[in-house]
């Protein structure tokens, strides 16, 4: 019979004006989120951090820019490099993720937030200091030890740089000294 | 499965069909004649046992002292591919014919390339730049792009 | 001042000014102003009844805004408006104050007089139609006693407002817009006027009032062939979808008002909605017996059957996709006509057959019996109508066979 | 008295509501009918190509992404197998499988995209594109607990994927797999026999077996016109050879042949996620290779059955860590070819509708 087709169709619009809207308003309300999500600021362990900047060289943007120095006069083996400089530019990420694939020590994460717009491009870049304060909310991309915990970066604790790391690493031990003390030292040992 | 065919064993059916267009080949591939592709190609398309009906790609590699302008054709019917090879010298006016004729699919990808190559296919109804614009200088893809005179 | 009897509204507003004076003696009592001021009272009392009118209208077609567009989001799933105000009521408010604060932007090789003046015209006409429909008992502008025909007359106005933008725009999607206009417009004028005619051989008179009065019941039973042409051709007529050619925006972008903006656009915007709502009016006057109904009010009962109307409006445009604009002309010439033209001899001839001279000499009248007894036969021929027409009628058509010119030869081979 | 009438050029984009991005036609119209066509690209070329030649292996992985941006997983898949074949990398069992239910899911959020998009043209008003939106959403969803991303996947490397699917992902996928047939059934009631489509659809800008050959056409466009070749059949790669399903082939090969044919595949890839989620076995995911790939001295083409038809990667390598020539075989471009000759004839709204039939992602198209 002709014109059932569309009638079909009258009623399965009918069929979706009755049942619950999918969408959601967004500030109210949040669609759940993957503790893999890999969000937009990034965590940064400095504990773990050693100064290579595999990070750096695997990104393929080429957009986080790392300036180190010794942090001993003569540095033994598994002394880290102190980090001058940690910049990272989400304006221009694309968050592959590949830079915390790259990393072989664990100390850098992808973040799980994703509310960081900014009225100028500058200020989308992630300075060390933010990088150092800011609350440390992994996302388990990449990360199978936080998976195993269950660590759901939305909901859970901050996560401590013990917690975040695939294996108790000897070398990586607390900065004693913090970097202010470094910088001083450094500065008046000329 | 489609099975790809040895350089050496398109060679025997090119060679009898054009004799002197096949240059060499190499593992699966047949490097002809450039000059020659449109011959070679006719051949492949309508020799029975061989009905290349299907033109995958035409690439071209800038091997700095040539170009090598990649075919990759596949018989739906006999279920095989071939890979064709030209090498093309000259950076001012590398030129073959064109395999539009036998393909039309051939149409944008020959545009593509010469667009971004600068190699040229004679007999193209219509060889425009396609992806950048008229006057733009230059041809991206070489090598060479970046220090060539503009 | 005959054409005012019926109408409440007006009449108490006008004895509380002029009172009962000159020829007006039904008032009772002595009004505001003195003796051989009625024509003041006449013109103060109509314009207030207009302006409230289209005020009370002018917010209705805000709230429908609204109302669409949540709806139209219920439909997809989606949420729709809900950020202006309580539930999102205020959002028509705020695009109101948007589109107002605008910058009024005339093209280049644009026609300055007819492109400002198409939105107006658009408008002008929406708020025409309004003077004759009755929103309740005894509640209009004015009971013309050829309603009907105004309506018509009024509405066909609008093909030429689409027409002048899309004309005026120098643009060529809107060009593309207005050609449709004209073509599809002014094609399905033809078959909404048949669809009317039907409902005028039953009530006798082209008022609107007298229709509503005519309806002992309601017309949509015994013109169900004619409803629909009706609500089609309508929809057709204020390009709604699937009917929307003018302004197809997967299509020709907007269409006629591709280049409007600003409070321009908001004109053509108010009138395409405002367009459904007094569609609604004039289907629920001519077909759903007005504003009669038990129990509540008149208005109420009016308004609920627009609104009911409007609903089915939104439902098809969140289901429907577009016709084509040859397969639109086509439907409205080889299947709306032949339909239309069915249905007047048909109604013409089961007055013929079942109607019968009053006493009183006021014309045919049919026994209640007589008119559920049409009801059926008019279903049923409804029915094998639209089915036998839409098997014979073929709204396919080929690709036309068109010599394309090659592309030249390029110069650098 | 004749009326003088000219043919009017119109240029149909780039900025147009339905021309899928910046694409741009210029059309010769009379009155309504196309006399001529002419695509024009490059509003969206960004030099993927050479990009690559500075990009290692892995790196290169992101550029895919953002090839067919609605496909991301299945070009992520085209381009890690043509590192292989160039690698002569064998990825491990588990890593195969859970490519290919990803790719099968991507195949099928790209077709309810085009079956969406097509409906909108045909202009429903956004009604089936939310639809269609709805369920893509809940793959994303799924793609989001895979890798961490919704669009811009990187989900593969080269030797596999780069982490095995969590926990919770395969109840998911169950679900999915359990509620996703209703709705493709819900797509079929609301259009695939409204009269409406079907007098816009059938018989319109009918392409033949052979000119689609001759053009180079792949993928559902193809096999629309009823010419079984499915790579994924005739060719099997990575773990299809060992799933069955059924290729769905269209008759006629008109803009309704193109629009059905995606709702049968969509069926097909359930079929398929189906049956891998049954056969796959715990295992490694990722082979053992380096992170700086670097393959022996020579080339590769290696191709996929993409979302939109023959997705091909030519990979040339000199041994280094980033390939030497990095060719894209874009599907949606080359599909393109055979536009002009569908068009001419028809009407300004057949444009659109065949246009979106033809499922063009200009992220592809302009590389």
């Amino acid at each position: 019979m002709y014109g059932l087709g569309i009638l079909n169709g009258f009623m399965v619009t009918l069929k979706n004006f009755i049942r619950r809207p999918f969408t959601i308003s967004y500030p109210e309300q949040r669609a759940p989120q993957h503790p893999r999500f890999r969000g937009e600021e990034f965590t940064w362990y400095e504990e773990r951090c050693t100064g290579c900047a595999s990070c750096a060289k695997f990104c393929p943007l080429g957009i986080i820019r790392i300036v180190t120095h010794p942090s001993q006069e003569t540095p033994a083996e598994g002394d880290s490099y102190a980090i001058d400089v940690f910049d990272i530019d989400i304006g221009r990420c694309m968050f592959c993720g590949l830079c915390v694939e790259a990393c072989p020590y664990d100390a850098l994460f992808m973040g799980s937030g994703f509310e960081e717009a900014k009225y100028r491009r500058q200020d989308l870049v992630i300075s060390v200091e933010r990088l150092r304060t800011a609350e440390k909310r992994p996302s388990t991309w990449y990360r199978p030890q936080l998976e195993a915990q269950n660590y759901d970066p939305r909901r859970g604790e901050p996560m401590t740089w013990q917690g975040a790391g695939r294996e108790p690493w000897p070398y990586h031990l607390p900065l004693r000294p913090t970097t202010e003390e470094m910088t001083t030292d450094r500065e008046a040992k000329p | 499965m489609i099975r790809e065919l040895p350089g050496e064993e398109l060679a025997r059916h090119v060679q009898v069909a054009c004799p002197g267009a096949v240059e060499r080949w190499e593992g699966l591939c047949l490097w002809v004649k450039p000059e020659r592709v449109l011959e070679v190609c006719q051949t492949l398309k309508e020799t029975p046992g061989m009905g290349f009906n299907l033109l995958n790609a035409i690439s071209a590699v800038d091997y700095v002292e040539y170009f090598e302008v990649v075919y990759h054709l596949t018989s739906t019917a006999h279920l095989h591919s071939a890979v064709l090879k030209a090498k093309v010298y000259g950076r001012e006016e590398p030129s073959l014919p064109s395999v539009v004729g036998l393909w039309l699919g051939a149409d944008f990808q020959e545009r593509e390339v010469w667009d971004l190559m600068g190699v040229k296919f004679l007999g193209h109804p219509n060889l425009k730049r396609i992806l950048l614009w008229e006057g733009y200088p230059g041809h991206p893809l070489r090598r060479d792009y970046l220090e060539a005179p503009r | 001042m005959a054409f005012l009897e019926g109408n409440a509204l007006f009449r108490n507003l006008y004895c509380l000014l002029a009172g009962n004076s000159g020829n007006a003696q039904h008032c009772g009592r002595d009004g505001l102003l003195p003796a051989g001021w009625e024509w003041l009272a006449f013109a103060l009392v109509g314009f207030a009844i207009t302006f409230l009118l289209l005020s009370a209208f002018l917010l209705l077609t805000m709230f429908y805004t609204y109302l669409e567009r949540r709806l139209l989001g219920r439909f997809q799933g989606r949420i729709g408006p809900n950020r202006a105000g309580p539930f999102g009521l205020l959002q028509p408010v705020a695009d109101a104050i948007k589109l107002l604060t605008k910058e009024s932007i005339v093209p280049q090789g644009a026609d300055w007089l007819l492109y400002n003046l198409a939105p107006l015209m658009m408008v002008v006409v929406m708020f025409m139609v309004l003077a004759v429909i009755p929103f309740g008992k005894h509640t209009f502008i004015a009971d013309l006693n050829v309603g009907v025909l105004f309506i018509i007359a009024v509405t066909s106005v609008n093909a030429l407002a689409v027409f002048m933008a899309g004309i005026a725009s120098g643009n060529r999607y809107a060009l593309f817009g207005g050609m449709r206009a004209v073509a599809q417009l002014i094609s399905y004028e033809v078959p909404m006027v048949l669809s009317i005619v039907g409902v005028l051989l039953l009530a006798g008179s082209l008022s609107l009032v007298e229709i509503v009065e005519a309806q002992v019941i309601p017309f949509f039973l015994l013109q169900p062939l004619g409803l629909f042409i009706f609500v089609v051709s309508a929809s057709a007529e204020m390009n709604r979808p699937p009917f929307d050619q003018l302004e197809a925006e997967s299509e020709i972008v907007a269409g006629y008002h591709t280049e409007y903006g600003g409070m321009k656009f908001g004109l053509f915007y108010l009138a395409e909605y405002a367009a459904v709502l007094t569609t609604s009016g004039v289907i629920a006057t001519l077909f759903l017996d007005g504003w009669e109904g038990p129990l509540l009010p008149s208005h109420v009962w009016f308004l609920m059957k627009v609104f009911f109307l409007a609903f089915i409006f939104i439902w098809v445009r969140a289901t429907l996709p577009r016709v084509r604009i040859d397969q639109t002309m086509a439907f409205a010439w080889k299947f709306l006509l032949p339909l239309g033209i069915i249905n007047v001899f048909m109604t013409a001839a089961e007055l013929l057959l079942f109607g019968h001279e009053e006493a009183g000499g006021q014309g045919i009248v049919l026994s209640t019996a007589d008119l559920w007894l049409m009801s059926v036969v008019n279903f049923a021929v409804a029915v094998v109508g639209i089915g036998a027409f839409s098997r014979l009628v073929s709204l396919r058509t080929p690709a036309l066979p068109v010599s394309a010119p090659k592309p030249s030869a390029a110069e650098v081979v | 008295m004749p009326m003088r009438s000219e043919p009017v050029t119109v240029n149909v984009g780039p900025q147009h509501p339905s021309t899928h991005g910046v694409f741009r036609l210029r059309i010769t119209f009379d009155g309504e009918v196309i006399l001529d066509a002419e695509p024009v690209f490059g509003y969206l070329h960004r030099g993927s190509e050479k990009l690559a030649e500075e990009r290692t292996y892995t790196q290169v992985i992101t550029l895919t992404d953002r090839l067919d941006y609605v496909a991301s997983m299945t070009n992520n898949q085209a381009y890690v197998l043509a590192c292989e074949k160039l690698a002569g990398v064998q990825p491990p069992e588990r890593g195969m499988y859970l490519r290919v239910i990803a790719a099968e899911l991507q195949r099928i959020a790209s077709h309810l995209m085009a079956t969406g998009f097509l409906l909108n043209d045909l202009g429903a008003f956004a009604t089936p594109l939310m639809y269609c939106f709805r369920e893509r959403e809940r793959i994303l969803d799924l793609f989001e607990m895979l890798c961490g991303a919704r669009i811009t996947l990187s989900y593969m490397r080269v030797g596999g994927v780069f982490q095995d699917a969590p926990e919770e992902f395969w109840p998911a996928l169950r679900i999915f797999l359990g509620e996703m047939p209703h709705y493709i059934d819900e797509y079929e009631r609301l259009l695939s026999e409204n009269e409406i489509l079907v007098t816009r659809t059938k018989g319109v800008s009918v392409l033949t077996v052979d000119q689609a050959l001759n053009g180079s056409v792949t993928g559902p466009v193809l096999r629309a016109t009823g010419f079984p070749w499915d790579l994924r059949k005739v060719d099997p790669y990575e773990v299809y050879g060992r799933v069955k399903f059924d290729v769905p082939l269209g008759r006629a090969g008109d803009n309704y042949d193109r629009f059905k044919i995606r709702i049968d595949e969509m069926r097909q890839s359930l079929r398929i996620v189906e049956q891998c989620v049954e056969q796959i076995e715990p295992g490694p995911v990722r082979a053992d290779v380096p992170a700086l790939v670097r393959p022996p001295v020579g080339d590769a083409y290696s191709r996929i059955e993409g979302p939109k038809g023959e997705l091909g990667f030519y990979l040339v390598s000199d041994g280094s860590v980033a390939p030497y020539r990095f060719k894209i075989r874009s599907p949606s471009f080359i599909n393109l070819t055979v536009l002009r000759d569908m068009l001419i004839g028809w009407k300004l709204a057949d444009m659109i509708v065949t246009l979106g039939s033809i499922d063009i992602n200009m992220g592809e198209v302009d590389r």
